[in-house]
């Protein structure tokens, strides 16, 4: 009998992606950002997109291409600090940006993953974020509803992944990426290193096989994986 | 073949390359044993393992690795451990194929009943209730009618029901049903019985589809 | 400057634990079960607990001996089908028992340690757990309320610790040890092995030491920790 | 000594042996230098590090490796990575001892507001909401003033809140100002400034414990 290989081409990983589908990405700066598939969903001209993603990588990279070619209509976020090109399309309503607090986005994406409604949080509580919340009492404590979040389609970054979809991360690049494995219809990894099944030790698998569809290698760090000069402190 | 053993080897063939599978308590040790050699299935156990292979070899017992149901199994290449919480999000993820379960009862619009006799039996609702509502196509494993010969496919549940309208496939040692739109519907004879038979240890109706006994798949 | 050292005796570590106390325990069957804590818990004398833990060990074994010493007043639970005993003082009520499906017990547990007031979920929704829960309305679907769950003391098991407090579990003696580590205020673990701060991957740490307050270390593998003749098939 | 180093030299004395401790974006680089060598502390990351060290040497970045505000951080010996759900439980579940945190507004009851000027300044929230409503100790870590020479520290905060009552402790290029149930305390005077300096460039009520200017801690 074969054996489970997920590990399949750029064009075959990418069938079936369609313009107004959701897309998480994994990702918190350079470290985890799925830049190899990134690039291959930008040269394949969707509009409409709605993207989740901790941050908007910075102008000229990962997620920041498809935003700049008016590819998404909107972005589900934390933060968008280190990207001021997202910044002035949004305050030019350009693109609808959806802010949430970097825990409770990771959480509503891993609540979508593991099969919950939503969570129930006092995080912002006080302030203009719980204006449209709405809010329950939790043993005589105000909570707000903050509803699962799942996307058509994740896209993350491994350091290592076995042929069956196991999954290792590495790092800071581990972040969004295990979340996101799990709260998608079509989870799509990209992979530095592509083992035989088995190679990798049970108790060290991030993501169990399970939760991956499909599975590239990146053939190449390319320049956007690496080093940022300008996060450089120069001693 | 023991009544059980029977209703594993059916089971067995439920299960189809590739898929994530959850066995049920009792049922892996036998069903695992009518599976093709080598077969790339990935065997999910509710204690936190994917990949799940057959019981282990007698002395190469670990005690660190058991099943849900308490048992030593073996696990296969590519396997993964994880923690609960991880291990339910696969089931309520949507990332389980097929999951088996018994029963006590189950209903012809696919209600399931089987973790509570209230005043008499109630060890818990263990991960049966998940299993049963999120598994993406759920099958009872049972035998057809109780010790005391009381029909177990029912018009409706008399007992409290762990989850409603989940049912998509009923394997007992005499029979496979189905629960369709329009009701059960009887799919497969097992060898030993005769369409009367099921028929008659059938609490509920049951769409006959052929013409003749003969016609019936035979397992 | 002195590292970070949290390994301790077992005095020191069960220091504080009083009657009254709710006290998560770790472990699915025997796997992950901290029967060495347990055992000097018991020792304890103490009385009216409240114990969180997936089942109730086996007659015997594990939290069992403090339930049959009426040390526990109240259990919460996923199923209690491997022990007889406890089922019995449950249908005399000399102890009050809480059920909950596993997987939800597991993300209650979870909800606790990651500071959320609790879950929304479907789990259940149609059947008579429902009957004392909040139900509110997500996207149009039920969804029950679960309230967060924390405790006063959690025990846990791993196979390696560092004294830093960074654990690692294997195989199926992880489940519930690294989620109660995250929900208590005290976490105590037991490791069968204590290694110098550093020796474990920090790609390969379950439990950060961040959750983990005391440490000691197992002498023995008692016979408890074995495998169980009675759960071996016989071929 | 710039503002910004001063600052960060005040806020490493707040680190205790063995604590958990969050450095907020820009302060961490600074703040490691001013720590004891060695110093038993686990710093945190909201991007998935516990155990983060001082910035890298040169030349030895990692690609893989980032703090929350994009620079190398180097790790220590017992450090570990999680995902982002995770590093975030250690926030909100308690487990981190003090968080420090830059503003743009801080009141005299403690609230804090420092991630939105409406129509102006919105780069979002990232952690810092979470930062602030749950460490054990939050302290604000700012100039005393605006550029424009403006006070940051007033009687109630006029932008939009990032958390209600969560500030305990001030530390400023001129002072260290902690808050109290009767309001703002001065606790400690930098060297370069005066009492009077403090109090007019602050923007609410100061209590002053200290007859002279002269009996201040200064730093």
């Amino acid at each position: 009998m074969k054996k489970i290989n997920k590990w399949i081409s750029m064009e075959e990983a990418l069938e079936g992606i369609q313009s107004q589908q959701s897309i998480m990405v994994g990702g918190f700066g350079v470290p985890g950002t799925p830049f190899t598939l990134l690039q291959a969903l930008a040269e394949k001209k969707l509009n409409q997109l709605t993207l989740i993603k901790n941050e908007a990588n910075e102008a000229g990279m990962g997620i920041s291409n498809l935003i700049e070619a008016k590819m998404v209509t909107k972005l589900i976020t934390s933060h968008l600090g280190l990207n001021s090109t997202v910044i002035k399309m949004m305050n030019n309503n350009e693109i609808l940006v959806d802010f949430f607090p970097q825990g409770i986005l990771a959480e509503k994406i891993r609540a979508g993953g593991a099969g919950l409604a939503g969570i129930l949080t006092d995080i912002g509580i006080d302030t203009i974020l719980s204006r449209d919340k709405e809010i329950i009492m939790v043993d005589g404590k105000k909570a707000m509803v903050e509803k699962a979040l799942r996307a058509d389609v994740a896209l993350v970054h491994a350091a290592k992944a076995d042929r069956a979809g196991n999954l290792v991360y590495t790092k800071s690049a581990r972040n969004f990426n295990p979340i996101m494995a799990m709260a998608a219809d079509i989870v799509i990894a990209e992979a530095e290193e592509i083992v035989e099944t088995g190679e990798i030790d049970p108790d060290q698998v991030h993501t169990p096989a399970a939760f991956v569809d499909r599975l590239v290698a990146i053939n190449e760090i390319t320049r956007e994986y690496e080093v940022l000069e300008s996060h450089v402190i120069q001693k | 073949m023991s009544y059980k053993n029977k209703i594993a080897k059916r089971a067995a063939e439920e299960i189809l390359p590739g898929q994530v599978i959850n066995l049920g308590i009792g049922l892996p040790t036998l069903a695992m044993e009518y599976l093709p050699e080598n077969m790339p299935v990935m065997i999910h156990s509710e204690n936190g393992i994917l990949g799940m292979g057959k019981p282990c070899e007698n002395g190469r017992e670990d005690r660190n690795l058991i099943d849900a149901g308490g048992s030593y199994p073996e696990v296969v290449t590519g396997a993964s451990f994880f923690d609960s919480a991880l291990s339910f999000s696969i089931v309520r993820g949507g990332r389980l194929d097929t999951a088996f379960l018994g029963t006590l009862e189950v209903a012809e619009n696919g209600d399931l009943a089987n973790w509570i006799i209230p005043g008499k039996f109630s060890p818990g609702i263990g991960g049966g209730m998940e299993l049963a509502q999120k598994a993406k196509r759920l099958i009872i494993t049972t035998t057809h009618t109780t010790r005391k010969g009381e029909a177990k496919i029912l018009k409706r549940c008399t007992l409290p029901l762990t989850a409603k309208e989940c049912v998509d496939r009923i394997i007992t040692e005499l029979a496979v049903v189905d629960v369709t739109e329009a009701g059960l519907e009887l799919k497969e004879l097992a060898e030993e019985t005769t369409l009367d038979e099921v028929i008659q240890k059938t609490g509920a109706p049951l769409i006959v589809p052929h013409d003749r006994e003969a016609s019936f798949p035979r397992f």
